[in-house]
């Protein structure tokens, strides 16, 4: 199977800091892969060089075939990848409905002569961008808040509309920075099965880190360990969590 | 589901509705005032200023409220826009005679003036963030002023002339006709603002910012607003969508000096200067940042007070004064909010829980 | 005597209200956990008590004073510190300055030298970044650092709001262990915990807070066995 | 209730202005007690109401809109020329007449289409006569250096005609500086390039505010040239915690001066004195004049308070050109041009004191 | 010669900016508030000097001292009344408006007690002017004080931010108000600390405002009170060293600007350069590049 994601040799320091060192990745089309390590390894960090929002001192990034290294947010986005971020970045102002119909800019467009005089195509692709939207929302239980402002829902709610907003630009690949943070036992099971539903639904490849080992070995196929910006291990699920490097660095007991 | 969109989308439309209502109720009052001899000279005075004002504060709206950005220029833009307008109206007395032609052309012109010198400010200056983008759309503003009052135009049989330092030297011939006469502006612009016209600009820039707001352009820019990194990893393109709010934004101060242009005599720069810029975003943020309503409001309040605070004769400004920290206080203050919520709940509901 | 004793405490935000009237108390020595979903008032409570929200009934009693109307910034001179949600450290500030910040109300030197150090001896991590501006540390470099700088006052009581959120789980069980170490030497420890099979697992005694109220509460070690706990907590 | 004649006032009472227009506005409402209190005008009391325009010419339209709500049958002001000239088309479109203690550009009676007269010297009027007065008088004098105030009207109306002027004259114009209304606190730079041109003498066409600063800053750069000012300088000796020392010397043109010695002058700058706390300016003795200038007039037409402010309007008018006012500024005439023709005096500062040329 | 005379007036009616610009700025950094009343409190403080010269006939360092306890008292007052209860505010702008409501409030108060007429009072500073290059180069004794004024504020308040307790805390206020309370911090009371501060130095830059450039008017504070604010935003928001720079470089090209350029265009041209330099270096001459982390 293809890949849809080639990393190679990336890497990325501030100051004297070698935050991601030589860092490798491949992950397959449709994979739900794990990104895991101790505070500070450099997960994060791998995500914003993945996004654009740093720009690596060295190494490529190829999505689906295409070079991506150094292009901007904007692009990569319009490129298929979309993200969460760790500390929630909402459109806290607008409404969760909004907040996802966002998310359909580029791909439902019509003109700001269109919008400003509600002409058909304002109408149709608006209503479309609603349907769209609710069947996304409806897929996080989220649907009944679609009125709601974003600021207004509770934290859970919040990390799950993010989901949703990143799902609607209609990505290849899906990047989590901790879905499950802040949610108790059985709101990280109700999360676990909806990224799977998603992934499996929408086809998409997820690449997610977590703290959370319930919900790493529970859905992630694979998985990278990082540790001091360097991959520490990379395999199946349940051999890297076996690895005794991995359990001293990361896992503890 | 489809029974909640339509149900918010009706909220909408309704909030927007009454907006135009309030406008056109405004409207059809005063012109029954006017006609059973009712309104004052006054207050008849102050129709167009307020129409003028109202448009100003709406369009700082849509850059402070809608797209988040603190502007203290925004005179500026309400300058370029009169003296355009105003500049035409006066050089084409003669060649357009027929007064709804060259007064709407001149609203086009001051409209597109506005904008033009909107996108070449904020191409630059959209680069900077919060604080210094503020600091830098004040500049602009002072700059504008200060370059406008150094212009000498005049016109005679040999065309236009222009100078930089003084009346003579543009050494019109007889008859030549000074049109902008540095510091001291442009005079005599011919009075063609009615009251009718000036509430169909308000109208018009409520129909365009509000529809902007609802429509796709106008989320993205919220979207950036709230959170400019997520909007980027959505793939927003901020520069784009803040370009695009402070351009409307100024255009449309641009209608509002032309209409204020043809509305007065006598039009200098140094009108456009910090304080009216200043006294544009206390109408944004008195009416409630964002709110479309509130800058209507708040821009006909603060237009009328000192006008009705005549009485007071010396007292007057210092009155104003007071009155102006304490609205803003009791609009503001968490504690003030929390009692007026406690006891007049019902008619303003500010922690709804739903969006617009 | 209880150490913290919380009287039908009721907190609203505008009309909202939040609180519905809970009381419960903390004695010298115990570790006591407040568990409950999302939204149920746990953080709330925290900052009620240590005044950064007033309750619009009720009292806060610590050491036998009235402290409900006392102003935030005198509570940590009374020996409460509070390590908050989402860490609050001071971003533009270095690791060093926010642990000094911790410190504010001690006025001995070589006290706080002591302190620093044995912050520095708990979480390691935190000597390597000491120049390192807090806001670019990692999520969970910043937890340490929250938990170190409420430390830095030598507090009786300390709160902490969710300390085991986005930690990795080496980390997780370090931080439990630093509470019950702390605890050890003497600290009394108030635990907000979306963890809860941890919290119950070190704390003495637990209160279930659901939507402003408490539910149930008692001996940590039976409210872990207790089913219906179990099922919306533990998920198990 | 007894009949009387309305007259409305308007100037900035609040705002960077407010100096201006306090002090006409304050000697029009003294000169209006006295004359109330000598019997009236054609043996009807007269009511004055002030109003305020900020120096703003939005503001002094709605000044003006609650002077006619209130029954305004003539106007005093407006004071400054901005406002000035907004409101004369107001007053040219109601027929309504006014006469302006102060505003004194030709654009302001040209706005005016007739309902507009001018009680001060127009600014032509002022650099033209400096320009002559010093060719005229001061044949030492060969180099001249302007320095005026770019954003203000008054100011760039009197350097235009005094460049015009000095044209034909035998000393020449040799350096020419500017400030603007934002940038009035430094003028160090614009004194040493009137110092390297070697000027003989500055000519300062703008009010005295500046002046006092533009004075102190050339003392301190021992730049001591004949100073030459207009109606505007007139007050700066009145600056309370002014050192006059710096102003020694300074020479100005003005139908006005506080410390001349007849009579009228006399009287009237004691009662300002007394009432307002500060030596009346040229701004006060105008807005005194207008109200025995409109006396004058109201009674030449045999006006009486019953008439509409339209016919008060044409009735004075016709009566303007007609009269020979003299007042604390001097005697007036008007032409139809609605100007008046006064001879303005030069004065010079002696000892803290003016004193004739 | 006169480029040196020209960079000497500069540095004057600079380091003027720069005391104003230590006041707006320490303000502006901790409260992350924009005063733009602070112009009109340099202007209490010139009244307040004035009266005490010359109604009380005081000595020039009395004047000043009573003008700063003047100043001090006035910007507590204000912070107390009307911008503490808009601290929580929704918005920051909500301050911003009510601090041009004071300002209103300020001039007019102001024009009401003593007149709209300009008052002036001789220097505060009565040393011999310093003369140079045989006496065409005169540098002023309010001038050389004035800067020596700036580089000692500088200094002491640097010293002061970074090496006191409550310099400490209000670094700790300017981040995070909640947290800074958890810290035992008194947050309104750093707040009122800062206002008191920078109220104190705008009679400072009062008393030396109307020394160099005497003539007093209700109005004299507002537009060196903008030009001071853009000094400060020039420098850098919130840094010390920056508002003093900030404000000297303000002065000299503005001075540069007259004598080379255009006197009209003086403030166009400032103004154009604040906007270059803004753009080149978007956080000021010396403002910390502080990147949000992701
Ligand atoms: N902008 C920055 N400037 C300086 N250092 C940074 C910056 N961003 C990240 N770092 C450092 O890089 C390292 C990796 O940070 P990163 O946020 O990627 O960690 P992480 O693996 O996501 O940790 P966590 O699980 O705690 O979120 C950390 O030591 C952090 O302090
Ligand atoms: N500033 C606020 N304004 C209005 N409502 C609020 C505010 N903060 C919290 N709430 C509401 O108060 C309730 C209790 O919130 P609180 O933050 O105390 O919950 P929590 O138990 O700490 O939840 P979590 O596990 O998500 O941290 C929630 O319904 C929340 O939506
Ligand atoms: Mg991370
Ligand atoms: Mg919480």
């Amino acid at each position: 199977m293809a890949n849809m994601l080639e990393v190679k040799h990336l890497g990325i320091s501030f100051g004297g800091l070698r935050a991601v060192n030589e860092f490798e990745l491949n992950i397959k089309k449709g994979a739900l892969y794990g990104l895991i390590g101790p505070n500070g390894a450099g997960k994060t960090t791998v995500f914003n060089l993945l996004t654009g929002v740093y720009k690596p001192d060295s190494g490529s990034i190829m999505l689906d075939g295409d070079d991506i290294t150094g292009k901007s947010t904007i692009e990569i986005n319009k490129a298929g990848v979309a993200r969460t971020f760790q500390n929630i970045r909402l459109f806290k102002q607008l409404s969760v409905l909004d907040n996802v119909k966002a998310g359909f800019h580029n791909s439902h467009k019509y003109s700001m002569f269109a919008g400003i005089f509600h002409t058909p195509s304002y109408r149709r692709v608006e209503a479309e961008m609603d349907e769209k939207a609710m069947e996304i929302l409806k897929v996080f239980d989220l649907d009944k808040d679609a009125s709601y402002l974003a600021a207004n829902l509770p934290y859970g709610e919040q990390r799950k509309l993010e989901i949703a907003r990143a799902m609607a630009t209609e990505p290849k690949l899906l990047l989590l920075d901790e879905p499950a943070a802040g949610m108790n036992p059985n709101e990280t099971q109700a999360l676990m099965d909806m990224i799977q539903f998603v992934r499996e639904h929408f086809g998409m490849t997820v690449l997610l880190i977590e703290h959370d080992m319930r919900l790493v070995s529970g859905i992630c196929e694979e998985l990278t360990v990082l540790n001091f910006g360097r991959v520490l291990a990379q395999g199946r699920t349940a051999d890297v969590l076996n690895d005794p490097q991995v359990i001293t660095a990361y896992l503890g007991e | 589901m489809t029974v909640m969109i339509e149900k918010m989308k009706k909220k909408t439309r309704t909030n927007n509705l009454i907006n135009y209502a309030i406008v056109i109720a405004a409207f059809a009052v005063i012109q029954v005032m006017k006609s059973t001899g009712n309104l004052s000279s006054l207050l008849n005075g102050l129709l167009i200023p307020v129409c003028s004002y109202i448009i100003l504060a709406v369009s700082l709206n849509l850059v402070v409220g809608i797209s988040g950005e603190l502007s203290l220029g925004h005179a500026g833009f309400m300058s370029v826009g009169a003296f355009a307008s105003a500049f035409f109206s006066k050089s084409m007395l003669d060649a357009i005679p027929f007064v709804p032609l060259r007064f709407g052309l001149a609203i086009v012109i001051g409209a597109a003036a506005a904008g033009v010198i909107g996108v070449l400010i904020g191409i630059p200056v959209l680069r900077l963030r919060g604080d210094y983008l503020a600091i830098v759309t004040l500049a602009f503003g002072e700059i504008i002023k200060n370059v406008i009052t150094i212009f000498y135009i005049g016109i005679d049989g040999n065309g236009i002339h222009v100078s930089m330092k003084d009346k003579m030297s543009l050494h019109l011939e007889e008859g030549g006709n000074v049109i902008l006469n540095g510091p001291q502006g442009i005079s005599g612009t011919p009075k063609n603002a009615t009251f009718l016209v000036g509430v169909l600009l308000v109208l018009i820039t409520l129909f365009i910012v509000q529809n902007l707001i609802n429509s796709r352009d106008g989320r993205a820019i919220m979207s950036i607003r709230d959170n400019r990194i997520a909007a980027e990893s959505i793939g927003l393109n901020v520069t784009k969508y803040k370009l695009m709010a402070f351009t409307v934004s100024a255009a449309l101060a641009g209608v509002a000096g032309a209409l204020y242009a043809h509305n007065l005599s006598s039009l200098v720069a140094s009108k456009f200067d910090f304080n009216l810029s200043i006294l544009a975003l206390v109408f944004v943020v008195l009416g409630g940042i964002g709110s479309i309503r509130g800058s209507i409001i708040a821009a006909v309040v603060l237009t009328a007070l000192p006008e009705m605070l005549r009485f007071l004769s010396d007292y007057r400004m210092l009155i104003y004064a007071i009155v102006l920290i304490v609205m803003m206080l009791l609009n503001w203050s968490p504690k003030a909010l929390e009692l007026r919520e406690r006891y007049l709940g019902r008619f303003f509901k500010k922690t709804a829980k739903e969006g617009k | 005597m209880a150490m913290l004793e919380v009287k039908d405490l009721q907190v609203y935000y505008g009309m909202i209200q939040a609180i519905k009237g809970i009381s419960f108390e903390v004695n010298a020595g115990e570790i006591i956990a407040l568990i409950g979903a999302n939204g149920a008032g746990k953080t709330t409570t925290l900052h009620t008590i240590t005044g950064l929200l007033s309750p619009k009934a009720g009292s806060v009693i610590f050491e036998g004073q009235d402290i409900t109307k006392t102003p935030a910034h005198k509570i940590v001179g009374l020996g409460m510190a509070h390590v908050p949600e989402g860490r609050r450290v001071f971003a533009q500030l270095t690791v060093y300055q926010n642990l000094k910040m911790g410190a504010y109300t001690r006025k001995d030197k070589t006290e706080i030298d002591q302190m620093l150090e044995t912050v520095y001896r708990r979480f390691p991590r935190l000597e390597e970044r000491k120049n390192q501006v807090a806001g670019t540390l990692s999520g969970g470099e910043q937890q340490m650092l929250a938990m170190g700088r409420a430390l830095m006052s030598k507090p009786k009581l300390v709160l902490m709001d969710e300390p085991s959120m986005g930690l990795s789980p080496i980390l997780v069980n370090e931080i439990f262990d630093i509470i019950r170490s702390l605890n050890k030497a003497g600290t009394t420890v108030l635990l907000v915990e979306q963890n809860a099979k941890k919290a119950l697992a070190v704390a003495d005694r637990a209160y279930v807070l659901e939507t402003g109220r408490i539910v149930q509460s008692g001996d940590a070690k039976v409210l872990m066995n207790d089913e219906s706990i179990k099922k919306a907590y533990l998920g198990e | 209730e007894e009949a009387a004649f309305k007259i409305g006032g308007i100037g900035p009472l609040t705002g960077a202005a407010a100096i201006y227009g306090n002090s006409a506005l304050n000697a029009v409402q003294m000169a209006v007690d006295e004359v109330n209190a000598a019997g009236g005008i054609n043996g009807y009391q007269v009511e004055f109401n002030a109003q305020d325009d900020e120096h703003d010419a939005e503001k002094s339209v709605n000044a003006y809109n609650t002077l006619k709500d209130w029954g305004m049958q003539m106007l005093v002001g407006t004071v400054t020329t901005t406002p000035c000239i907004a409101v004369a088309y107001e007053c040219a479109n109601d027929n309504l007449f006014a006469l302006t203690p102060s505003a004194s550009s030709p654009e302001v009676t040209a706005a005016g289409a007739g309902n507009v007269y001018q009680l001060c010297f127009t600014d032509p009027a002022q650099g033209t006569a400096s320009a002559q007065y010093i060719g005229e008088n001061m044949p030492e004098i060969t180099k001249v250096a302007v320095l005026y105030n770019s954003s203000d009207a008054y100011s760039t109306g009197i350097y235009e005609k005094f460049v015009e002027e000095a044209e034909a004259q035998a000393f020449e114009v040799v350096e020419t500086q500017t400030f603007t209304e934002d940038s009035n606190t430094d003028f160090s730079a614009q004194i040493q390039a009137c110092m390297d041109a070697g000027a003989e003498l500055v000519f300062l066409p703008f009010y005295y505010t500046e002046a006092s600063i533009v004075l102190k800053q050339a003392n301190e750069k021992e730049f001591a040239p004949v100073w030459f000012g207009v109606d505007g300088m007139d007050g700066i000796l009145g600056v309370e915690g002014f050192d006059t020392s710096l102003a020694e010397g300074v020479m100005l043109l003005t139908p006005f001066a506080a410390d001349a010695d007849d009579e009228a002058t006399k009287a009237f700058v004691a009662e300002f004195e007394e009432k307002f706390g500060d030596t009346p300016t040229q701004f006060a003795a105008d807005g005194y004049d207008c109200v025995y200038a409109l006396k004058a007039a109201l009674e030449e037409a045999g006006a009486t308070p019953d008439m509409s402010a339209s016919d008060i309007a044409d009735a004075l008018k016709d009566a303007f050109t007609k009269i020979e006012v003299t007042g604390l500024t001097g005697t007036m005439t008007w032409n139809e041009n609605c100007e008046v023709s006064k001879t303005p005096q030069a004065v010079v500062i002696k000892d803290g004191a003016y004193v004739a040329y | 010669m006169s480029f040196i005379s020209y960079l000497v007036n500069g540095i004057s009616l600079g380091s003027v900016y720069a005391i104003i610009a230590l006041g707006y700025t320490m303000v502006y950094g901790i409260a992350k508030m924009l005063n733009f009343a602070h112009g009109d409190v340099i202007m209490v403080g010139g009244y307040a000097a004035f009266t005490m010269m010359m109604s009380m006939n005081t000595s020039p360092l009395v004047a000043v001292l009573v003008s700063i306890v003047v100043c001090t008292v006035l910007g507590v007052l204000i912070e107390t009344i009307a911008y503490r209860p808009l601290l929580e505010a929704a918005s920051s702008l909500a301050v911003l408006i009510t601090a041009i409501g004071v300002s209103y409030f300020l001039q007019n108060i102001v024009l009401l007690t003593f007149g709209s007429s300009t008052k002036s009072f001789q220097s505060v500073v009565t040393l011999p002017n310093l003369k140079l290059a045989g006496g065409s180069l005169v540098i002023t004794s309010t001038a050389i004080v004035t800067i020596l004024a700036c580089i000692v504020i500088m200094i002491a308040l640097t010293l002061f931010i970074n090496k006191t307790k409550p310099g400490q805390a209000m670094l700790a206020v300017s981040e995070d108000k909640g947290a800074a309370q958890l810290m035992g911090i008194n947050v309104n009371g750093t707040i009122a600390l800062t206002f008191a501060i920078g109220s104190g130095l705008a009679a400072i830059a009062g008393v030396l405002l109307c020394s160099a450039y005497p003539a007093l008017t209700p109005y004299t504070g507002s537009m060196p009170g903008i030009k001071a604010f853009t000094a400060a935003v020039f420098g850098g928001i919130g840094s010390i060293p920056g508002a003093m720079v900030g404000g000297i470089l303000m002065g000299v090209i503005e001075i540069f600007a007259k004598a080379y350029i255009s006197t009209q265009l003086s403030d166009a041209i400032v103004f154009l350069i604040l906007i270059i330099v803004l753009l080149v270096k978007p956080t000021g001459l010396f403002g910390k590049n502080i990147q949000e982390k992701v």
